[in-house]
């Protein structure tokens, strides 16, 4: 990139003279603060050249106002009043490079989200916004010419958690060429959505779309897939990371196994005996097994929990004796493999709210009340009863109640809306009724349908006689009101729209569980050094604009870790996410932020205070000369050594003590 | 929702308290700007200075803060645990227990200095906490220091307790 | 069933549209001054309310419209209604909220508002015997089962003095009903102390700061 | 073990066997209950309709007095047997621990008759204090009749757990059921422990006077259900339910066509019966109706008559 001729470089700082643009964002800040005032008390400030005001900053003839007075030489420092820094900043800070001037030659007052959105009163909004401008102007007249870093960026990438999201990525980045390690904490790829059996809207079957995704991972040249693995580590920095992955040991080499399943066939183990988690614990399995036939890697897993051998050391093997390939090793132990990536991709995915929280709905009480989850088991060729719909005695229910909402729009629970349930619902609402012909009652409290074919899909549902209830569930219970309700379970809900309270007995409870962030969201989210709201969904960088992308660069969100989506929005999150983290490694560098550390050789007193604090060990000392100073490559530029430094030698680019104390003086500066 | 909020405006009151935060970057900031967005109402006494992390703050900042007229001053961090640096923010808690040690020597309340952790996603924190914060130092009044100068608490060359630790002891 | 088939039915049919100038807006801010109350701003009209209520069944307006008309400003219509009086106070519908509504109170808080303007139903019992209640507590410091059933029949229907006879006699001969009457020590000190909540809080502040040792009364 | 006993205005009429069974097993286990000097009424759900201020003030003083009957810093238990007023002083606690208008409204009424409410009560009820203070082993140990073969459906009421639920599950309550399978009898497991028996506002009269079916339906469901999953017997710990399920039985059988027979007693009595007191201590002479003379309770009976 050919650097752009400077009017002043670091010998040359020059006069300085300040340009001050107050943006009126339309009337997001006109509306309440008076911008001609704000101006007009600008051009009053020391060093203040020119002030002006437009409609719009971002846009390009208010870019180009900057420029042109850069270029014409009225101003060397910009001021931009208007939206936040996190907003704009950069936009801002390209107009001056544009207009000749160093980059970091600017400075953004926040008078939108800090002041016109925020305050009441219009005379102390603009009174706010003058002090913020003024605090502005006094720190931009300080700052210093400085280069912009730059960072390489490795060519591969990690992908963590294999679901839909996971492998949508992992494969788009693969068919682009690049290196992918696509690692997943269960046995097998694929997810929750290798537990359906069909789809919404389309009831297309889950596992005829999804297992071709699978095997193509399996057999992609450019992935490294680790099953039943997980992060243990993330090291480094943006385009630089590090990453520690644990290998569990699953007691059967997968180089060796070649899926058979003859060990599971001789395990001494006549039936299973266990609770498969595959099936929810509507089946059993043995201690030797396969979560289902597609499962990929299709390699067996032993669990040492329940394995006779490991509990007590005595047992035939028979398992060994039947592998002709001597996949097995019992002596395996947990491995751990490290690999430098240049982004990572998270998708770590959901889990479904624990039904038993709400004991009025019977789950764990009643037999026969089920999750929704369970349910998709039981509809699955490949599940517990071969996709027949039966209860757990055996016999077929005539009437099903599907329940929505159980967990979500719950203050005692989850606030938010799971968005997938209202449509898995009508889904399974469908597929009971074709299965065992049953009266089928949904029971919700909004229908909500947004989606491509989604409305048409309920209008079937409508057309097929589903019966639909406009009311939440009070409660399930066994409770005999009259002679029909007897044997029955009982649902309780107010039908809304006929203001009345009705008791519907049926054979069969399923639960709408919503959504929820996996358990160990908030420790993943430490991990990898990213942000999640305090109910533990990850936060994307910007809400609409960077729904992708997190506060820190090279790692980005598939799919449900960020918040509720059904399988289309999560493969077209995926596809973006594995866009942008392309897009970076195509680029083959980063810029990053200027705002690293720097110390003062000549006021450094040796004390060492910086050394200890620093949390990315950036601070050497020099023992022989009794000074410390940073590695501006490692350093991320938190300030911390500086806040710290008793004799002010350590100092923070754009963010310098004088930097900060004018800009104190500046917010102080009421008028 | 202004009613909700009290601002400045609906108080008795004509003391208006100057509150300089000092916000980190990842946290505390990026909630206030949530605050923007979802347009909750706060009091406007409080001006905040972005830093990239709340371990950024020296103790200098917020005597300076105060020396130079501020009433009160807020320090916001990511919760512990949360920081974008690891932990900076366990430092800014750290120094900042000592400044109020310090402060309480000058005689200056405690109430008068806060500590918040505000993540990015509570926004109604923000709101929340600038208004307490307002009331609670407009309850107290100006912040008058140890050696009273004229007008209220600004730089002084009679001040000499604050001066010695302040900016131009560095 | 034929629902017009008499011409009583049909003749009677009027306009039931609800027109802004018969809706109270300010209705519900009323409401929300209830602690919790503002809450009922929230309500997403999901039924739970109603569905949890044992005597909904009963109401007029079940607990889920109450809250639907209280939040449109139907004042007449829910200060009016039999639903305030049928509520059992049971606390299924508070507990049960998504919302976290506190729909007892609410309810209570009605009903303090229906006793304020006189519009409770006059011969229901929960009102009279809300009142007749409170009376003999002012009075008294403690009730008696025995009076107040004979107040609140002789209010309502003396009619169920007759007909509850029999039961009333073979609780007195198990010695469950009583007609002595229980007290305070003090009744007028106890009606001055409830005179005194209606003071505003800071008229008493002063008051407030001499606190006494509390032996006095011990 | 020594508690402060708010009794309530019921403890005088209809539940007066109640109170007087409650002492009888209290004094087996060595608690001594003693009564709050001059209480008032808590206010029940009658006040709360008519002044929410004065409903907590009323309560607010008994919780005063019990702090100023028991000086020190120490907290102060006091037991409330009526689960009415439970309710209602819980509430009164929560109102003024949090503070805000009603509290200083209160708390200044307080003052004016030299009290203060410090918040130093805890508000207990009897079966909190059986299960999580005496324990149910040490009453398993001191039963001389098991009630073997009794099977009791134990009916909690709306007020014991709703809407504070200090000292058992919200849904399914089981701190009555320990005690009576610590007595020796069989408990039932069912869905209507807490819903409502429509007993309401004091007295059993209100709702009957007003829609004899709606009390009547309310109660009737849980002694059918009840009889349906097998009970001989209901066991209750409010005054209020107690009468209702007890003394319109013979209107509820009428009006439903329906046998239920039941025994509805209090959970003090059956526990007492197998603490070997006799049955005019229980106050069981003072009920409209009561088990079949069965040897295994029977004994108790010849004890006493």
């Amino acid at each position: 990139m050919p650097a752009p001729e400077l009017a002043s470089t670091p010998s040359s700082n020059g006069k300085v003279k300040i340009g001050v643009y107050v943006c009126h964002c339309g009337l997001n800040i006109a509306g309440k603060v008076d911008v001609s005032s704000v101006v007009e008390f600008a051009s009053t400030l020391p060093d203040v050249a020119v002030a002006r005001d437009y409609k719009f900053m971002c846009s390009d003839p208010g870019q180009e106002l900057i420029e042109q007075d850069l270029r014409d030489g009225l101003v060397n420092r910009v001021v931009v009043a208007s939206c936040s820094p996190l907003m704009h900043e950069a936009t801002f800070r390209k107009a001056t490079e544009k207009g000749g001037q160093s980059q970091f030659y600017f400075q953004m007052a926040s008078i939108r989200e800090h002041v016109s959105w925020v305050t009441a009163d219009g005379d102390h909004a603009t009174e706010k916004a003058k002090a913020l401008v003024a605090a502005a102007v006094r720190r931009v007249a300080l700052h210093e010419y400085l280069e912009p870093r730059r960072a390489e960026v490795l060519p591969d990438v990690m992908v963590v958690g294999a679901g839909i999201a996971g492998i949508h990525a992992a494969l788009t980045l693969a068919d682009a060429g690049k290196h992918v390690y696509l690692v997943e904490r269960e046995t097998t790829i694929g997810g929750h959505m290798a537990k359906f059996d069909k789809t919404f809207p389309t009831l297309d079957c889950s596992a005829c779309i999804l297992t071709p995704k699978m095997s193509a991972v399996r057999s992609h040249p450019n992935i490294t897939l680790w099953t039943y693995s997980d992060v243990v580590g993330v090291e480094g920095f943006t385009g630089d990371f590090t990453v520690r992955v644990r290998h569990r040991p699953r007691y059967v080499r997968e180089d060796l196994c070649t899926g058979c399943l003859e060990c599971i066939e001789q395990c001494i183990h006549k039936k299973g005996k266990f609770d498969d988690e595959w099936n929810e614990g509507l089946s059993k399995r043995k201690p030797i097994y396969i979560p289902f036939p597609q499962a990929t890697p299709a390699v067996v897993v032993v669990d040492p929990e329940t394995c006779i051998w490991f509990k007590t050391g005595k047992c035939p093997q028979t398992c060994i004796e039947a592998c002709e390939r001597d996949a097995f090793d019992f002596e395996q132990t947990e491995t751990f493999d490290e690999v430098k990536v240049g982004a990572i991709v998270l998708a770590t995915g959901f889990k479904t709210f624990d039904a038993s929280k709400m004991p009025e709905y019977g789950y764990g009480l009643y037999p026969n009340v089920y999750t929704s989850l369970e349910l998709e088991r039981l509809l699955n060729a490949a599940g517990p009863t071969g996709g027949v719909v039966e209860l757990r005695d055996g016999s077929k229910p005539k009437v099903i109640g599907i329940i929505h909402c159980v967990g979500s729009r719950d203050a005692k629970h989850n606030l938010w809306c799971s968005k997938v349930c209202c449509m898995y619902s009508l889904k399974l609402a469908h597929m009971v009724k074709e299965r065992t012909g049953a009266e089928v009652y949904n029971f919700y409290i909004d229908m909500r349908t947004p989606g491509k074919g989604y409305e048409e899909f309920y209008d079937k549902i409508l057309r097929e006689g589903v019966h639909m209830v406009r009311g939440r569930v009070a409660g399930v219970s066994d409770e005999a009101a009259s002679p029909e309700e007897e044997g029955h379970l009982v649902i309780r809900a107010e039908d809304t729209l006929i203001g009345s309270v009705r008791r519907i007995p049926v054979d069969m409870v399923v639960l709408a569980v919503g959504l929820e962030p996996q358990p160990d969201a908030q420790d993943v989210r430490r991990l990898f050094n990213i942000s999640c709201g305090g109910e533990g969904w990850f936060t994307e960088r910007h809400p609409k604009l960077a729904p992708v992308s997190t506060f820190t660069d090279g790692v980005f969100l598939a799919g449900t870790c960020q918040g509720p989506k059904d399988i289309p929005d999560t493969v077209a999150q995926a596809g973006a996410a594995a866009a942008e983290a392309m897009a970076m490694i195509d680029r083959g560098f980063m810029m990053l932020e200027a705002n690293t550390a720097h110390i003062d050789d000549e006021a450094c007193s040796g004390c060492k205070t910086c050394v200890g604090l620093c949390p990315f060990n950036a601070i050497s000392f020099d023992e022989e000369r009794k000074k410390a100073s940073v590695n501006e490559v490692l350093c991320k530029g938190c300030g911390v050594c500086v806040g710290a430094c008793p004799s002010g030698a350590a100092q923070q680019h754009l963010f310098t003590d004088e930097e900060i104390f004018s800009e104190i003086e500046g917010v102080l500066a009421y008028v | 929702m202004s009613e909700a909020s009290p601002g400045p405006v609906a108080t008795p009151s004509s003391f208006e308290p100057r509150i300089v935060a000092f916000f980190c970057n990842w946290c505390t900031y990026t909630a206030a700007d949530l605050a923007g967005i979802s347009r909750m109402q706060y009091a406007p006494n409080v001006r905040a200075i972005r830093l990239m992390c709340s371990g950024r703050v020296d103790p200098q900042f917020v005597l300076s803060a105060l020396r130079e007229g501020a009433d009160g001053v807020l320090i916001g961090g990511c919760h512990p645990g949360d920081c974008h640096y690891q932990e900076g923010n366990y430092n800014a808690l750290r120094r900042f227990e000592l400044l109020k040690l310090m402060l309480r020597d000058f005689g200056i309340e405690d109430e008068r200095v806060r500590l918040e952790w505000i993540s990015a996603s509570e926004g109604d924190r923000v709101q929340q906490v600038c208004n307490e914060m307002t009331e609670q130092v407009r309850a107290l009044g100006p912040l008058r220091l140890a050696v009273p100068s004229e007008g209220h608490g600004r730089a002084d060359a009679d001040e000499p307790a604050l001066q010695a630790v302040g900016r131009e002891a560095r | 069933m034929r629902p017009f088939g008499s011409f009583r039915r049909w003749r009677s049919v009027k306009d039931q549209s609800k027109f802004e100038a018969y809706l109270d807006p300010g209705f519900a801010s009323e409401i929300a001054t209830i602690p919790g109350g503002e809450k009922l701003q929230q309500c997403i009209q999901c039924g739970t309310c109603t569905a949890v209520c044992p005597m909904s069944a009963y109401m007029d307006y079940t607990p889920r419209r109450m809250i639907a008309m209280t939040r449109a400003g139907c004042r007449d219509d829910v200060l009016g209604s039999l639903a305030i009086w049928v509520c059992t106070s049971c606390y299924s519908c508070t507990v049960e909220c998504p919302k976290r509504i506190p729909i007892t109170e609410i309810m209570h808080g009605l009903r303090q508002m229906a006793v304020e303007e006189d519009r409770y139903p006059r011969r229901f019992t929960t009102p009279v015997m809300a009142q007749a209640f409170v009376e003999m507590i002012e009075r008294r410091g403690r009730s008696t089962e025995s009076w107040i059933s004979v107040k609140l029949y002789l209010r309502t229907n003396p009619w169920l003095l007759v007909k509850n006879a029999a039961i009333a006699l073979r609780l007195i001969r198990r010695g469950r009903l009583g007609f002595g009457r229980e007290s305070v020590r003090d009744p007028g000190e106890l009606k001055a102390f409830l005179a005194a909540t209606e003071r505003p809080a800071a008229v008493r502040s002063s008051v407030e700061r001499v606190r006494q040792p509390t032996e006095a009364v011990a | 073990m020594r508690y402060s006993y708010f009794p309530g205005c019921s403890a005088l009429g209809t539940g007066r066997a109640y109170v007087e069974s409650l002492h009888a097993i209290l004094d087996v286990l060595d608690v001594e209950l003693a009564e709050l000097d001059d209480w008032n009424c808590c206010g029940a759900t009658a006040w709360p309709s008519v002044d929410g201020v004065k409903a907590v003030a009323l309560s607010a003083r008994n919780l005063a007095l019990a702090e100023a009957q028991t000086p020190g810093d120490a907290p102060v238990d006091v037991v409330s047997s009526c689960a009415g007023c439970y309710r209602a002083l819980m509430k009164a606690d929560r109102t003024m621990r949090e503070g805000g208008e009603v509290a200083e409204r209160v708390g200044g009424a307080l003052d004016s008759i030299g009290l203060s409410y410090e918040g130093r009560t805890r508000v207990r009820h009897p079966l909190d204090v059986l299960v999580n203070d005496v324990g149910v082993e040490r009453i398993s140990a001191k039963v001389v009749r098991p009630l073997s073969g009794l099977t009791i459906a134990c009916y909690y009421g709306c007020l014991l757990v709703r809407p504070y639920a200090a000292f058992d599950d919200i849904y399914d309550p089981v701190s009555m059921d320990r005690l009576m399978q610590a007595a020796g009898a069989e408990s039932v497991d069912w869905p209507l422990k807490t819903r409502c028996c429509g007993g309401s506002c004091y007295c059993g009269g209100p709702m009957i006077g007003a829609m004899p079916e709606a009390t009547l339906k309310l109660s009737y469901t849980l002694l059918r259900e009840a009889k349906r999953r097998g009970a001989d017997a209901v066991a209750t710990v409010c005054p209020l339910c107690q009468f209702n399920l007890e003394g319109f039985q013979d209107r509820m059988e009428r009006e439903f066509g329906d046998r239920l027979d039941l025994a509805t007693g209090f959970a003090t009595q059956f526990l007492g019966v197998a603490l070997g007191l006799d049955e005019r201590t229980l106050g069981i002479h003072r009920m409209l109706r009561w088990l079949p003379r069965r040897p295994s309770v029977a004994e108790g009976a010849h004890a006493g008559a």
